[in-house]
This record gives structure tokens, C-alpha cells and sequence, in this order.
């Protein structure tokens, strides 16, 4: 099976990792998803943001692996956010009420401040 | 409007994970045809691949895999998209009466499934299900006809 | 690779001229997601559509319109895609006997039809054609492995 | 129906037609080409060109309605020619055998003339 529809990349620093998703996050995707991150879920002196920019799609699937990231995040007590999240994701977000639990996190803030 | 009601076009793929993009594929062509919107699309995908995620996840479960059958109808109300596993039946009043949101709900209360049947009924206009021999979901989608054309 | 070789994906759709678009893109998911390059995927696209329009075009005169059913089965070596209507049978034999390109043809004697065939054969690694009941078109094109892979 | 996959425009000049193809030549669009370009074809004062620098698609329909222009224009001695053809649908004129007929027609090679 080639052609990747699902990529993760990601931005290592000293107090925060950055993973960017694109394409189509769906159930093929998910183990894959799972797997990589669990490093940095379980990682809690690091931030973890998830950047939305290029992720074309996504259903409860994914909800479902954010959502559980966000419970084992709050349980630890650690920073977690997701950013530029795209409209049509946001929809979704907003639909199914998980909207009120994300916002960027402290991390991603501070990185913010310090490039304007 | 005889011929256009009698006009379906179907989909059958292995219950796999990797096959629902080809449902979802499928189903653009159709409804992009049939002039649907953009966003009306989009709604479209994330509800049949919600009800294919279910056959490739629940249907199958300790027996061998089979497939999903996909059908796309077109009437003059709209499309009627019916997803069919010949898997294990389940009792569909009592898990759609758990068919919630997370609106209202504590971090703690929640778990991360059981949003797929709460997504089908909020993206789509109507929901049937049918679990008789393995499941069918019967998904409807209004066409917003312009006001020249009604 | 058994389960490889029983997995199969199908579309099927009414043999009208609008809808063999769809069968296009149901190819072009199936045939990227198993590792086809771009002008290999081109190629199919039309070498199907090729048997599709017959469907259209012949299997059904003088008759109420039916069906064309597309089926893709992956294998080790290679894609086998089966071009199936329900139509009138004809003589496969003889009109692949005339199959043949406008090469080394002087104009007046072409005339535009008749390439049909002809592609479907130039742009496949095999074709077969079955005509028992209805006419069935087995289109056959082989996967270049990576050296690495071999 | 909706969503255009195939569309024609065209520029017509004192003694040049220019029909501009793109998107999908196929079997559902055959229909609608031929009845578009008859009076064209029909005319044999104007030089008759047909760009195919935005055609995606094209299989022996499309390629079917080329020759019986062709076979129209020359029988009638008009100007006919095809130009900006993509790779993709060279290499289906080049196994059919149609490219040894077709050349840019003398209304387009006095038009590039022109512009050069
Ligand atoms: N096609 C199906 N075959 C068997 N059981 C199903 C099917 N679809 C849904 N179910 C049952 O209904 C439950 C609720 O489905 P859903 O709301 O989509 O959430 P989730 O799939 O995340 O559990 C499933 O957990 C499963 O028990
Ligand atoms: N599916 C089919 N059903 C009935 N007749 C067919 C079918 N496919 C091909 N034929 C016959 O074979 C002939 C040659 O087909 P082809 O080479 O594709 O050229 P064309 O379709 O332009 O005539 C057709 O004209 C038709 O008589």
C-alpha cells in the first residue's frame, strides 16, 4: 500500500513539541498516530501542541485520539494545545463539543510572544 | 423523475480500515455530480465513513472479515446513501439513545469513542438503521435547490 | 498473500454515458493506493473507460439500459480489473481481428471509429473478453516492482 | 447535473477559430462538443484550430471527434490544426496514429508569427 495520505511531522525543542498533522487523519491512520505520539503524550515537562494547518479531514476517529490525549494531558497536569485548526475541522470540533476543552497551549503561547 | 429514481450507484470494499477513502471517493464524485455543495460534501464523507469505520470495527468482531456495501441513490429530494455490512446485528435503539455529544459534559465523564452514531444524525438530514441480518444505515441528505430551479 | 489475493473492491453504475467518470475515480483511488505510478494509472483510466463506453454505447440497444459493474482485484502481479455488462454478446473475435491503429492508414480510409478495442489493448498488459452472457472485459496490468523489492 | 468537467471557449478571429478545450473529453462530453463546433467546422473561410493546452482526459471518443473534423476540414480544403497538446494526450495520439495528421494549422503558425 503506498501513497501517503496521512503524514506527522514534528518540532523537537526544550519545552515543547510541535507535531504537525496533514492529510487525512481517519481510522487507517490511527494506530499510526497512537503509536508516534505516545512519547511525547506521556512526556510531561514538554508542552504538546498539535498543529491543524494541513489536516484535509477527520471523524470521531480522531476526535477520539484527541480527546484521549487531552485526558491522560490533564491528568498528568501537563500543557497541552491544539492551533490552526481549519474551519471545516472546526466544525466538527464544535459538533461533537470538544471545542470547549482546546485551546493552544502555554507552550505554544510563549512561542508565539516571542516571534512577534 | 422516474429514470432518476431508479438510478443507483454502489460501492463494495473489503471491511478494512484502508478501503473507507475509497468509499469516500466514491461518494464526492456522486454527490458532486448530483449538486451538492462543498460543505454539504464534506458533512457527507465524515457521516458514511462513520458508518463504514463501524463495519470495519464492530461488525466483523470474531468472525472473518467481510465486506461494505455502499449505495447511492438519487430522488428528488435528495440522496439517500445506504451502508450494509452482513455482520453481527446490534441493538441500535439502546446505543442511539447514548448517541450524545460532549456538550455539557466533564473532562473526567468523558471517554474517546462513541461519537460515530452522534456525528451520522448531526451531519445528516435523517438516520435509519436497520439490524436485521448484519446492519444497515440508511443516511439521507436534503438538496438545497436554488430558488430559480424550485 | 491469500488475503491480498481475495480482497476486491467494486463499483457499479448505470451504463450512461455521465456516470463512467465515477468508475475513473474509483480507479484511480484503487490503483494509487497499490503502488500504480501516475502514467500507469493514466493508462488504465482510459483502457477502462474504453470498455465502459462500449457498455454504453453497445451492450445495451434496442434494450432497456442496464448496468456496468467494475471489478478490481489486486494479486502479486499485478491489477485485474473486470469491465462487466449485461447486454447483447457480440463477436469478440472479429472485431479484435480488426482492431488496429490509423498507422500506415491513408485518411480516406479512416473513418473515427473503432479505436476501442485497439486501446484497450495497446495501453493493457493483457485483455480478455468474455461473451457468454452479457459481455465481460478482463483488463490485466502488471505492478513494476522497485528493484529493492524484488 | 452540475459540476462542469468539460468546458469549450472560443476565439474567433477574422480568419481564425480558436477553440479552447479543457477538463475531461469523454463520452458525456461528446455530445456537446460536436453540436458546439459544427458551424466551425462547416466554415471553411476561417482557419480552425484547436487548443488542448488545459485537456485533462481525452480516450476514442474524443479522439474519434478529432479525425471526423479532420477528415471534414480536408475533404472541404480548410485549414485545420491542433497545437498545445500535454504529454499525456500525445502519447494516446502517437499509439492511436493520429499525430502524423496533425499540425498547427496555418492560421495559427501566421498568428505566432504575429505575435512573436
Ligand atoms: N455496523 C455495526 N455492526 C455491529 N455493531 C455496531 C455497528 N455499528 C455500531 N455498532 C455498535 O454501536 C456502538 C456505538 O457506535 P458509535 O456511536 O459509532 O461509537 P463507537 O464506534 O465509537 O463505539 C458500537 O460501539 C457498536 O457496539
Ligand atoms: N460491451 C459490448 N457489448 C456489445 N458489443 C460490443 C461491446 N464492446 C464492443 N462491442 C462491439 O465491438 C465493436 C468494436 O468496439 P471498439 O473497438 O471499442 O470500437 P467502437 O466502440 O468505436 O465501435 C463495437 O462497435 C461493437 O459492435
Amino acid at each position: 500500500m503506498n501513497d501517503k495520505k496521512f503524514t506527522i511531522q514534528k518540532e523537537v525543542m526544550a519545552d515543547e513539541v510541535i507535531v504537525y498533522l496533514s492529510g487525512e487523519l481517519d481510522l487507517s491512520a490511527a494506530t499510526e498516530m497512537r503509536e508516534d505520539l505516545e512519547p511525547f503524550v506521556n512526556q510531561t515537562n514538554r508542552a504538546l501542541t498539535l498543529n491543524l494547518k494541513d489536516l484535509k479531514y477527520i471523524d470521531s476517529t480522531g476526535i477520539g485520539i484527541i480527546v484521549s490525549i487531552l485526558k491522560t494531558r490533564t491528568a498528568a497536569g501537563a500543557a497541552f494545545g491544539v492551533e490552526d485548526i481549519p474551519a471545516k475541522i472546526k466544525r466538527l470540533f464544535d459538533i461533537t463539543g470538544i471545542t470547549q476543552y482546546l485551546r493552544p497551549s502555554n507552550g505554544s503561547a510563549e512561542r508565539k510572544e516571542d516571534i512577534v | 423523475m422516474n429514470l432518476q429514481e431508479s438510478q443507483f450507484v454502489s460501492v463494495r470494499v473489503p471491511a478494512e480500515a484502508e478501503f473507507v477513502d475509497i468509499v469516500r471517493l466514491t461518494l464526492y464524485g456522486i454527490a458532486s455530480k448530483w449538486g451538492f455543495s462543498y460543505e454539504e460534501i464534506e458533512d457527507m464523507k465524515v457521516a458514511v465513513a462513520e458508518a463504514c469505520n463501524n463495519a470495519v470495527l464492530h461488525a466483523y468482531e470474531g468472525m472473518e472479515k467481510g465486506f461494505v456495501e455502499v449505495k447511492f441513490e438519487m430522488n428528488d429530494g435528495g440522496i439517500r446513501i445506504t451502508v450494509k455490512d452482513e455482520g453481527s446485528s446490534f441493538d441500535y435503539a439502546h446505543k442511539e439513545a447514548k448517541a450524545e455529544s460532549l456538550h455539557n459534559k466533564d473532562l473526567s465523564e468523558i471517554n474517546a469513542g462513541g461519537l460515530g452514531i452522534f456525528m451520522m444524525q448531526a451531519l445528516m438530514d435523517d438516520v435509519e438503521v436497520h439490524t436485521n441480518a448484519g446492519t444497515e444505515v440508511i443516511l439521507t441528505k436534503f438538496l438545497q435547490r436554488n430558488e430559480e430551479l424550485a
